[in-house]
């Protein structure tokens, strides 16, 4: 049963498959856009690498918004001073966000429970009052950082104008101000959909990975039951500094694709509330599960972009089958949950699935299957028990 | 408890023999609650390859003599060496990592992993030391040491229930899986916390065979328990506790004959 | 030494209304193990009992004016609350005035509502549950009332005024022999008095009646208190209810100081959090010391002289703090070992 | 999840844009370049060209977001019909009924008052619903990060409530266009009036949100008052959404300042204004002269949330119900009728932006962004509330007069919150282009 590679390679190819087809899926949802397909991808990954930590250590971290932060400002300043290739961007931004999570797990990770949740908040809500503020000359603050056209005046500085080094080392013509590339190919559109879907799936792998290695067994039984785990001989702090690097690792990633599917850096990225979204997104989807993080990103990424533009016209468009009066009772009850109200409907979705389904819309799918596979032997019960964590 | 306090002050130093060859060696340990004494003066040698009991009525500080020495309390005084290290002081995994495994009372398992996982860990732990940043080398491929967790699983009966959770399972299967945890690291001590507690006659019996077994295989055993059936069965030296103190120690026939035990701890309980 | 002395006011004003509001949430830790992330919005729910009350006060009917004109030219409708025609204007300018006081009577019956709704609605369900479900299911309801509210009410702050009698400002500095510059608000004093009050009577209520000497037992050990048999469940019931309205009467009172928006709740919540962490989780003690100091603290960061030394420390402070003190004090001030650490 | 799908296509086709091409051909196919007879981006071929209206829904500045939604339905009911509102007084007629000769529709997105979501959802808008330009905003840290986003995407963007200088300054972008004014100006417009009600001989006391905008603000006050002779005690930073500021407020009772400057906006303003006064500043005598506040930038949406606190108080003003021009008139008449209360200064720069835009589009006879720029550019006009003004051509901002106000002591209605002190004529507060630097650079048609 733990030769069950098969499985894994599965699930692996089924994810690859529906990524790459994610165009065609989402467009009877009205989702086929560049932007929507890429922040599916980016927050993703970003819930990929949250899960790392706590879904598999049960370590709460209300703080890794930082990191989506510092990757993006890490990517920005390599677009600004090196070059407009993404790749120097993507690596510089995943070591650097880890030298953070490093500092900050190293600190935070000396507590647990919420203890542990309110570091990661205090340390990330620093980040981010200093980035708005006080560090404007790094960030510059509320307009965020932005790429701009090549130094030709002396007396700008580095906020206001470029010098990108290594493309006038190369001889690379520049008009106006560039945007990111890949060699060449454009990083924004449907090929930056593309680059990130790549890098997601790389990062997907990487998490089955590391879910199903020794490693990844030493984080489940730290949630588990780290008590026991000291007196069976094993230094549960290493692992979950490890665990936290790793994850923030995968929140720079994310911030930087940010930066290089959209180049421009703002510090409300790094709020406390960016750092809760990604906890609802992992709960929504599944915690502890590959594919639900990604599932519950996406969920909520749809939500704030489409249900909430449904405005009333809309609204009342759609009902304009029912007589009038019921349809403008209609309109404009529905019209509570949606548009404007989109934030209701997001409350009240994540109460019901923590009310009522505490694993997520992963357990949802495994209910609905299991109803249809009750009549099967124990064997498959008990299959499905241990690949559980892998799906 | 009046009682043995009082007969707690002419603790019987005598019986400490065998220093010298002695791999557990617990010195003049203190440890007090709130002020109240939980541990006085405690001084304990484990020799090398023997079972060594440690019997006393409820809330005599075995418990507590444990905990020091795996490293979960720290004692106010005093200090417990095992094979020349100086274990006090020490992390709980780093005294796991120097050959000491614990068989808990109540059962500690892992309830989220399985149970061949629940033995997995132990038994990496085991191999690769404390921590190692390793993090694609596949869990399933461990075919070695999983062949050798499943032979665990089965020399204590759980081979029927490789994959099922640990938290779906009876107390008493969990206690056997506990020590199938602390069997697995082949430690050189072996602390058990009443490994027999609420288990029923047979499945009593069948443990005390399976210690018995791995007593041959020459491994130093440290055993609490109420069951006088198993002390007897299995310890080839026993301490008695009570009030925090030693008050005697001896083979189980000096044991059974020393009226102050009698007097202190076994009263009117049948032997 | 006036602005120390100032400042020092500031602080205690601030610490007395997160005292207040993590009294109730490290209350709810403590005896009902859960971690309520609504907590801030019952603060922003008291506050819109006075916001609500007003409304209520001034349910009107129009009446035509036609000597005046409204911004479209036509006659002007006026509005006239049905409370002045029927008890005359005095009273009503009375009533109108003294609305902040008056809605602490409605906030405790429709906060203690709340509570038990909440509680027997909902909470109760979490008990067992870890608490990142706790977290969660809070949340959402968070958001859930936030935008109810906001629905309602609107997204604007909605300013409202201490009676006239308390609703200048002071010349403190003429009572104590400091300078002409002391003068500070009545109603800020007023308001730390009630905090005070509020503190010392729910903290009588723990130690004098046997209600309170149940749930402080319950704060040591829950089990033991299940085990003698008492209906932990009512009481239970009751402790959320108590938290619930002193959340709302510090929401009440502090309307006059803030303008209340629906967004209160989430703009508390993080600091109460801290307040509570801070000062140890379950621990009411903890909870009370900490508001203060964290308001004290914040007060001094935001002075020019500190500022000058340290750039934007006013922005950090409150996190700075919780990390020094979780960091030295693993329990924050007052804590106690095992709360909250699994 | 799945009867929810329905409403979207069905109602992005219904209202959204049911200018077709966009949804039937879907992007997946043509990439992001535009291929297909397109020579601009999202080039209507139906019968209706879509606006895309961002503006926050959600958060602190969700009501004035909701103002924007309102003046903008009225502008595009006033724009199919030919007339109405404000398109009456307009001085220029080109408009009869639709644009270019097609409907307007519009879609709607939730700035949430970040650059990330505002950003995000003016590209659904661009990307998805095929706008055809993006328009709105109430802040300028979000104004500047999506004209940014229009400009590479090659839409104009109209932008909505914003008064940074940086937005037509150091961040001004070709696509880019505002009709809102700034602090340079209010600074200009306001220190002559302070001067006069105040003296010269005073000395300020400013509390500037701590990010861009409220750095810009108090630049250009200090400047402009210590122009004329006042003095600046200290200029404090306070965090964004600070709450209570009476500890930024007790140190001024002792500065020997006598005039407090509240460099905040919205929810900010309301709190530092409603302590201020709550001191006693507003009664205060320090130097032998009354205390005195001035707010630069008044919102009167938020200021009737202040209530009784705003009278008497300076500040500046894009735009005020109360004026008695025949533009005004017109539209808070047409605004009132359907709405039942006054339209804000948010509303009224959201209206003119969005008759503004389909003016040019109809004068230059296209929707491209590069003729519909040239059509706006220099472009004078009239009759829309601020009298005679101008889109100055170099960096695409608009001249016209300022509106000095003045919190009103005996109000008459709920409403009736500000009375204008001075409209400070267009001249005195124009600048020269190259002050604010920055480079408009050249249009962006999107990529064809």
């Amino acid at each position: 049963m733990f030769s069950q590679s098969r499985n894994d390679w599965l699930l692996f190819i089924g994810f690859s498959i529906a990524v790459l087809c994610a165009p065609i899926l989402m467009e009877p949802f009205g989702g086929n856009y560049p932007d929507l397909l890429q922040k599916l991808a980016i927050f993703g990954l970003f819930a990929i690498g949250f899960n790392i930590l706590f879904g598999l250590t049960g370590y709460l971290s209300f703080g890794h918004a930082a990191f989506i932060g510092v990757g993006s400002y890490v990517s920005i300043w390599s677009f600004k001073l090196l070059t407009m290739n993404a790749i120097p961007a993507v690596l510089f931004s995943v070591i650097i966000a880890g030298v953070f999570a490093f500092l900050i797990g190293y600190v935070s990770l000396r507590r647990s429970g919420i203890y542990f949740s309110i570091l990661t908040l205090a340390f990330a809500q620093m980040c981010y009052s200093l980035a708005y503020s006080v560090l404007t000359p790094i960030t510059n603050g509320e307009t965020g950082l932005q790429l701009r056209a090549l130094r030709t005046n002396p007396d700008l500085g580095l906020l206001d104008a470029d010098i990108r080094v290594l493309d006038q080392a190369l001889g690379i013509q520049e008009t106006s101000v560039p945007t990111p590339n890949f060699f060449g190919l454009q990083t924004s559109g449907y090929e930056g959909f593309y680059f990130c879907a790549v890098i997601l799936i790389v990062g997907f792998f990487i998490a089955q990975k590391i879910t199903n290695s020794n490693f990844g067994m030493m984080l489940k039984a730290i949630k588990s039951n780290q008590n026991r785990l000291n007196y069976t001989g094993i230094h549960a702090r290493p692992y979950l500094l490890a665990a936290f690097v790793i994850s923030g690792m995968y929140a720079g990633l994310a911030g930087s694709l940010m930066a290089v599917t959209d180049p421009i850096a703002g510090a409300e990225r790094m709020q406390w509330t960016a750092s809760g979204e990604v906890v609802l997104m992992t709960i929504l989807g599944g915690v502890g599960t590959l594919v639900g993080p990604v599932l519950g990103a996406g969920i909520i990424k749809y939500a704030e972009q489409k249900v909430s533009s449904w405005n009333e016209g809309i609204i009342s468009d759609f009902f304009s089958f029912l007589p009038a009066g019921l349809q403008d009772f209609t309109a404009s009850f529905v019209s509570l949950f949606v548009g404007e109200g989109w934030h209701l409907t997001l409350g009240l979705l994540f109460m019901v699935i923590v009310i009522f389904l505490p694993g997520g819309m992963m357990e949802g799918f495994r209910r609905i299957v299991g109803l249809f596979k009750r009549p099967n032997d124990n064997d498959t019960v008990s299959n499905s028990a241990t690949a559980q964590p892998a799906e | 408890m009046a009682v043995t306090e009082t007969s707690a002050t002419e603790a019987p130093r005598e019986f400490q023999s065998g220093v010298a060859n002695s791999v557990l060696h617990i010195n003049d340990v203190h440890k007090s609650f709130a002020g109240l004494h939980a541990l006085s003066d405690v001084d304990l040698a484990v020799r090398e390859g023997e079972t060594h009991a440690i019997i006393g009525p409820n809330g005599a500080g075995k418990s507590t003599l444990l905990n020091v020495c795996v490293g979960r309390l720290k004692p106010d005084r005093g200090s417990v060496t095992f094979d020349g290290e100086i274990l006090t002081g020490k992390e709980p995994h780093e005294i796991n990592q120097l050959g000491v495994a614990r068989v808990f009372q109540t059962p500690e398992v892992f309830p989220d992993l399985t149970v061949l996982e629940n033995v997995m860990v132990p038994a990496l732990s085991k191999r690769d030391g404390h921590f190692t940043l390793n993090p694609f080398k596949r869990f399933g491929a461990e075919t070695r040491l999983r062949d050798e967790a499943e032979a665990t699983l089965k020399s204590v009966g759980l081979q029927g229930q490789l994959t099922a959770l640990a938290s779906s399972m009876s107390r008493g299967d969990k206690r056997r899986l506990e020590l199938a945890m602390g069997l697995i690291q082949h430690p050189r001590l072996l602390l058990l916390d009443e490994p027999t507690a609420g288990m029923a006659r047979h499945d009593t019996n069948a443990t005390i065979d399976l210690l018995k077994q791995i007593k041959e295989g020459g491994m130093t055993k440290v055993i609490i328990e109420h069951d006088m059936h198993v002390v007897f069965s299995l310890a080839d030296r026993i301490s008695v506790l009570a009030g925090g103190r030693i008050i005697a120690q001896g083979t189980p026939e000096e044991i059974k004959n020393n009226p102050k035990v009698k007097e202190a701890y076994l009263g009117d309980e049948e032997v | 030494m006036d602005e120390i002395f100032l400042q020092v006011l500031n602080g205690l004003d601030k610490g007395g209304a997160y005292a207040l509001i993590a009294l109730g949430l490290t209350l709810v830790f403590g005896t009902l193990g859960v971690v309520n992330f609504a907590h801030g919005t019952l603060f922003m729910l008291g506050a819109f009992c006075t916001v609500a009350l007003n409304r209520m006060l001034t349910t009107s009917y129009q009446r035509v004016n036609p000597d005046k004109t409204d911004f479209l030219g036509n006659p002007l409708k006026e509005d006239i609350p049905y409370v002045q025609d029927w008890f005359g204007a005095d009273f009503s300018a009375f009533v109108f005035d003294y609305n902040v006081p008056i809605s602490i009577l409605l906030a405790i019956v429709v906060m203690g509502l709340v509570g038990v709704i909440m509680e027997r609605g909902l909470i109760k369900h979490f008990y067992n549950r870890p608490h990142a479900d706790q977290i969660l299911v809070t949340f959402g309801l968070a958001i859930v009332m936030q935008e109810i509210v906001k629905h309602y009410f609107g997204a604007n702050p909605i300013p409202q005024n201490a009676p006239d009698i308390v609703g200048g400002a002071a010349n403190i500095g003429a009572w104590i022999g400091l300078g002409d510059n002391v003068v500070y608000p009545v109603w800020r004093l007023v308001y730390f008095a009630f905090s005070a009050t509020i503190i010392f009577s729910v903290f009588a209520f723990l130690q004098f009646t046997t209600f309170g000497m149940v749930v402080r037992a319950g704060m040591q050990d829950r089990e033991t208190v299940g085990l003698l048999g008492i209906n932990i469940e009512r009481r239970f019931t009751i402790v959320f209810a108590l938290a619930a309205i002193v959340a709302g009467l510090a929401g009440v009172m502090y309307t006059p100081i803030l303008p209340p928006d629906y967004h209160w709740g989430m703009d508390f919540l993080v600091l109460s959090f801290v307040v509570v962490v801070v000062g140890g989780m379950g621990s009411l003690g903890g909870a009370v010391l900490a508001g203060f100091m964290l308001g004290i603290l914040q007060s001094f960061a935001s002075m020019n002289q500190v500022k000058a030394i340290f750039p934007g420390i006013d922005q950090i402070i409150i996190y700075l703090v919780a990390v020094i003190i979780l960091l030295t004090l693993p329990r924050g001030l007052m804590g106690r070992k095992g709360v909250m650490e699994d | 999840m799945s009867d929810r799908k329905n409403p979207t296509r069905r109602g992005v086709i219904k209202t959204g844009a049911a200018a077709g091409a966009a949804l039937s051909t879907p992007y997946f196919f043509t990439g992001t370049s535009l291929a297909g007879g397109h020579s601009y981006r999202n080039e209507p071929k139906g019968k209706d060209v879509t606006f895309g209206f961002n503006v926050p829904q959600t958060g602190a500045y969700s009501e004035e977001g909701k103002d924007e939604l309102r003046a903008y339905e009225l502008a595009v009911e006033h724009i199919n019909a030919g007339g109405g509102g404000m398109l009456d007084t307009f001085s220029s007629k080109a408009l009869k009924g639709g644009v270019n000769g097609k409907t307007v529709k519009f879609v709607t997105g939730d700035t949430q008052t970040k650059s990330d979501a505002a950003r995000a959802s003016a590209k659904r808008m661009i990307e998805s619903d095929g706008a055809i330009m993006i328009t709105g905003g109430s802040s300028s840290g979000v104004a500047i990060a999506v004209q940014g986003l229009c400009q590479e995407a090659g839409v104009i963007f109209m932008a909505g409530l914003t008064h940074s200088n940086d937005t037509t300054g150091k961040d001004k972008r070709a696509n880019g266009f505002r009709h809102f004014f700034n602090t340079e100006m209010t600074g200009a417009a306001l220190a002559p009036v302070l001067k006069n009600a105040f003296g010269g001989e005073r000395t300020a006391y400013h509390l500037t949100a701590d990010y861009t905008w409220g750095w810009s603000q108090e630049g250009s006050i200090k400047k402009y008052t210590e122009g004329l002779g006042w003095k600046t005690a200290a200029a404090v930073r306070t965090p964004l959404g600070a709450g209570d500021f009476s500890s930024y407020i007790t140190p001024v009772l002792n500065s020997g300042a006598d005039v407090l400057v509240l460099n905040h906006y919205g929810k900010d303003m309301v709190n530092s204004l409603t302590n201020a006064v709550k001191f006693g500043l507003r009664d205060k005598q320090v130097n032998g002269k009354d205390f005195a506040i001035v707010v630069p930038l008044y919102s009167r949406l938020m200021a009737q949330g202040a209530g009784e606190n705003v009278k008497g108080i300076f500040g500046s003003t894009n735009w005020h119900w109360s004026l008695s021009d025949e533009g005004s008139k017109a539209f808070v008449k047409s605004f009132g009728e359907k709405y039942g209360f006054p339209p804000s200064q948010a509303a009224h720069t959201t209206y003119c932006q969005a008759i503004l835009y389909a003016d040019a589009c109809q004068r230059a006879g296209t929707f491209k962004p590069s003729q519909v720029g040239k059509a706006l550019e220099g472009f004078k006009f009239d009759g829309l509330g601020n009298g005679p003004t101008e889109y100055r051509a170099e960096d695409h901002q608009c001249f016209k007069d300022v509106l000095v106000v003045k919190g009103k002591e005996n109000p008459s209605s709920k409403f009736d919150v500000l009375e204008v002190v001075e409209v400070t004529p267009r001249a005195k507060v124009e600048y020269k282009p190259e002050l604010l630097g920055g480079e408009l650079g050249p249009y962006n048609d999107g990529p064809v």
